[in-house]
């Protein structure tokens, strides 16, 4: 099958979708001829013409606000920040509006919406352009959170990002862009809530999201050759998360480890984490629920100091040692 | 809500009708105030009682497709709209008929369907969502018009500006509609900024700016058909602003050290929107004393009617918790 | 002991100080002859005049903004927010500046300002007024997050958060405001990083945060006469949270419930949860380690189901006796 | 950093040293591009070459005890309050002898001891902290003046509206100074706002807005210190919008599809803020061609000597990766 990128992927789902719908448009600073700040929309506003790619002035409150309203009125947005961290300035129309409309007003209005975030460190850009924050909003009733690891899911989840009904955040990650897989050329939705089990193992479970799904299998690549089998979960959407696959995985191998790049403290890892220990697979567990997350600083600039703040592949090996007890 | 004809705007039935829901909104909020005296509503509210000549003036040019959003401060603007006061009453009480099945309360009154896009708790939240609501309407080529209600105090919002910024460069439908009652929660507008009139704050965006009378009902609705026209040609947003007066406190609890007794009672002896319109009404001879007499009847039959509508309805299903949650 | 309200204790812990450094002073909304949205600060003004309980437009981006400057310049700004919920409006300053500011500049700047953010649910204010969002603040790295259940530990705490040079968020409960304890009337200190046992037992370990520290002490009462004899441990700090108190108390009952407020999807017990599950107090537990948070909604108007989304007495002790097999 | 005397601002001294702070601006930018592009530095970088003017006429009338805050685009900024060569060159090169220890990179510098409260990453955040820069100054007395540097994307984001409104209340002394280059990072400042000058919105908080040639690096003094002057005085914030051009793209990948390559050669060839300056003082007969040949060569050596420690100096331990978190 033929291979494009991560961010080819979504480009392409995309534009798909705003072939067939004339409701989906996608609004965003820089969108246009500058094709974003990752060149994710390279072509659209040629193909679609500035009305349906809207350059939108540095208004993040306005503009995440507008695709709430225009959301409930009737348009499907997908709304693109070009970083994930510049939504903190959104946080009051994603949280207190789209999350709650529906829901405040007794079922009465839909929030059709897909926010685009590219998260994630490892490119240089330091302290507020790096981070992971798709904790939050799996904390916030209402919304729905995906974060696809390749570009075989990233292009089936934003289908099922656009046409759903509710808000989406849409989690992208910047070294993920530029990452090929095999991806078919027609549309394809990948239903939200459906883990995948990216390798399967035996002697311990590891669940990983992002990122850390390709750095999961390089690390069980370089552990099979030391007869450690591991078998990946991939949650692939936080919210609604698929349950049930992991507890039947951790039941068969009866080691877990959470991986996962945010801040260990509070991050959605923790969540995965105590979600196994209050489940029956409790009772399976052969060692301690174990979690690999970012280290509790700020990302730093200088790149061996931004590598060593994540996860990386050989500190995935130390960790599954550690809980197999080799 | 009384419809409109710009030819002939002020007939007798659109000025009783005008009349009519002024005195409706009063008397809703007078009741819903003895009502949480009562204990029979709980949480908080928000009362409109003086600015009722905004709502009901602003609202008139607009018809059913027309939209609006609205702030805490919302009972007004949706009666205004034609939400009805039944299930508006059962709503404050938390009943099951409420518009938002007891879910959302006061602060989240909306009605979809006569294009009331809701109250909001967050200060100036409305307005990005009118902006978006109209870029509906002028992408979907709707011809509706979205009319955001914000106070004073909201327009020192960061959402403020750039909703006013983007309407302006993508010539939204949308008029902005400032409902200045001279102070935030304690707040004097004149501490809080440093001009005279916050319509002043249009040119800053390339909109027109008009500052009214907030509590001259014929103005409100005369100066907001302007900018709905404006806004329904294509050339943009405009942004009013209204001056007039809360009577009540911010909201429960308010001991209003913030302002003097004398400035309350120089609003409401002189300057009264209700008792304004009845004056001229009656000095016109377009009303006898008994037509009033007689709106007065129905509106105090309705709200009656409302209450026990909201008392009998019945308390929500411990259900309903975890329903309305996804589409 | 004389007793005062968990409300006048704040009032007394922020006048105190003020008093003896004139580099504090507080910001916010209605906060002068108002009182605040919750009378907090009444009297305040009259005190210490307009300029130093400032009250400001409504504007919380640029107000918490300048109260990061202000603190990064050498004042001791303490900046109220009327509802936590408003804090949206305010990310950037707290997560992208005040947390990272010292970091990235390579520990030149310090930020010694407390955001005081009154949360929870309970008094009828719907959706956009009653969350309980401090798990958000754990996640980012530079924040201090501070979290008093009784009077005496806000009069404490609210020393404490002022006199760190670091940023505090404070997490007040609107439903704690009116209930009283016994409070010292001269000024102390309670350590950032130091839970306190608020009831010794040994059955199962509660770890309560917040509001849910009382209804976990009412629980235990009710389940005393069952003789079920359950430990309170409340962190009363987040970040730095006591670990080590909480392990301590897991191993000596062996079973652990944890009780919060916010919603239990990636709610900071979520993070407390699975760092008891990794830790080695796994090996102590006799059942699975008990999460009882918030349920995944937005908080409704009505106040039957207000109740019934947040946990209740008669939840813990459910939960309680499910942990214990009885 | 010269310092101005405002009886007789622009001695020799002070325009020879202006016209040194301009060249070594653009060259070190200029170095800065050419080890970004042989790999010796990563993540990006924002360059202000052609706006060397606005950071050094406005930092002009500062003394040390007065303060900035900048922004992505910042270096020009940095170099003109005082802040070092060689240790900024050693940041953006990720190394631990930078101001940052090499943990800010090119969008965190600051240098606290000469009032440079530090370059953000975030468009609009360096006015709130501005903002309070200034309330300290007014709340303990100490007299100094906060300048903040935006561009003119930034005036859209509510924090622009906020800062400008609470400043003027307030009356602290700081002066908001905009950089309008003529786009954002492609949105071109004509379909951004609806009005002819950024400077427009100063009405909108009862602030005097005023439009100039960024590019002529007296008058930008001249305004700056006038307003650092009403801002000492107590009278409260001013806005400046200083007219001017980024000669390179936004940042290190850029097409510029989004603006033609004669507006470029126009701005480059005609309004050049450095050959105009020469041209000025050339003329003038202040400086000779030899004296500024001179600059020139100081410049490339101070560079040269950057680079080099810079270079020389080490990588941070990774130990430090957890240190400077809390104070
Ligand atoms: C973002 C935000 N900040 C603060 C509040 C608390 N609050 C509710 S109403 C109000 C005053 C609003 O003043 P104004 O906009 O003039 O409306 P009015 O109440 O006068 O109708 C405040 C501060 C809020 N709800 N949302
Ligand atoms: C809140 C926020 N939104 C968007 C960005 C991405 N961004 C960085 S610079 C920039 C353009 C800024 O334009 P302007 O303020 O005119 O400054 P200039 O780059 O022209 O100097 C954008 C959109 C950001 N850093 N922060
Ligand atoms: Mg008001
Ligand atoms: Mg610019």
């Amino acid at each position: 099958m033929r291979e494009i990128t991560y961010l080819e992927a979504i480009r392409e789902s995309m534009s798909q979708i705003m072939r067939d719908d004339k409701n989906v448009f996608i609004m965003g600073e820089d969108i246009g001829v500058y094709g974003g700040a990752f060149g994710l929309t390279n072509g659209m506003v040629e193909e679609f013409g500035p009305f349906r790619v809207r350059n939108t002035p540095i208004s993040e409150a306005a503009v995440s606000g507008a695709a709430v309203g225009a959301a409930m009125t009737g348009m499907r947005p997908i709304l693109e920040f070009q970083f994930s961290d510049f939504v903190m300035i959104a946080m009051d129309n994603i949280v207190n509006q789209a999350a709650k409309n529906r829901y405040m007003f007794g079922g009465k209005a839909k929030v059709p919406v897909v926010f685009r975030l590219p998260g994630g460190s490892g490119a240089g850009f330091a302290a507020q352009h790096s981070q992971s924050l798709e904790a939050w909003m799996t904390h916030v009733p209402g919304l729905k959170i995906v974060q696809p690891s390749s570009a075989y899911d990233a292009k089936g989840l934003m289908k099922a990002a656009i046409n759903d009904d509710n808000p989406v955040l849409f989690y992208e990650h910047k070294l993920l862009y530029s990452t090929k897989g095999e991806v078919p050329e027609e549309a394809y939705e990948i239903n939200i809530g459906e883990a995948a089990i990216k390798r399967s193992g035996e002697d311990l479970t590891i669940v990983a999201t992002g990122i850390m799904v390709s750095r999961s299998i390089e690390a069980a690549e370089k552990l099979a050759d030391e007869n450690i089998d591991v078998e990946i979960v991939d949650p692939r959407t936080l919210v609604p998360l698929d349950e049930a696959t992991i507890i039947e995985s951790v039941k068969k191998t009866n080691r877990v480890l959470v991986v996962y790049e945010s801040v260990q403290r509070s991050g959605y890892g923790a969540e995965i984490a105590s979600m196994i220990a209050e489940s029956e697979a409790f009772d399976y567990l052969d060692a301690q629920v174990g979690r690999l997350g970012g280290k509790a600083t700020p990302i730093p600039y200088n790149p061996k100091l931004e590598k060593a703040a994540v996860p990386q592949v050989e500190d995935i090996i130390r960790k599954v040692k550690e809980l197999i007890g080799k | 809500m009384s419809q409109i004809n710009e030819k002939e705007p002020f007939t007798k039935e659109v000025l009783k009708g005008m009349l009519k829901d002024m005195i409706l909104i009063r008397s809703f909020e007078e009741t819903v105030e003895k009502l949480f005296q009562e204990g029979k509503i709980h949480g908080t509210m928000h009362l409109c009682v003086g600015q009722e000549a905004t709502a009901v003036g602003a609202c008139l040019p607009l018809s059913d497709n027309d939209k609006i959003t609205s702030t805490h401060r919302g009972h007004g603007h949706s009666i205004a709209k034609g939400t009805g006061i039944r299930r508006m009453m059962a709503e404050l009480l938390g009943k099951e008929t409420g518009y938002c099945k007891g879910k959302g309360g006061s602060m989240h009154i909306a009605d979809l369907e006569v294009g009331n896009l809701g109250a909001n708790g967050i200060v100036a939240a409305g307005l990005p969502l009118a902006t978006g609501a109209a870029l509906t309407s002028q992408m979907k080529e709707e011809g509706y018009v979205v009319v955001s209600f914000f106070g004073d105090g909201a327009t020192n919002e960061g959402a403020f500006h750039e909703s006013l910024n983007l309407a302006s460069v993508w010539k939204l439908p949308v008029v902005f509609f400032c409902e200045n009652n001279l102070y935030g929660m304690s707040g004097s507008i004149k501490e809080m900024v440093n001009i005279e009139n916050i319509a002043e704050r249009g040119a800053a965006y390339g909109i027109p700016g008009v500052t009214i009378d907030g509590n001259n009902v014929k103005e409100v609705a005369e100066t907001t058909q302007q900018a709905v026209n404006r806004a329904r040609e294509g050339k943009g947003p405009t942004l009013i602003e209204a001056q007039t007066y809360r009577w009540k406190g911010h909201s429960r609890s308010d001991a209003k050290k913030y302002r003097t007794r004398d400035e309350e009672k120089e609003w409401r002896k002189n300057k009264d929107p209700i008792t304004r319109m009845k004056l001229e009404l009656l000095e016109g001879n377009v009303l006898s004393e008994e037509d009033i007499a007689e709106i007065e009847n129905e509106v105090t039959k309705e709200i009656e009617e409302a209450v026990k509508f909201a008392e009998e309805s019945k308390e929500p299903d411990l259900d309903s918790l975890m329903t309305d949650i996804f589409a």
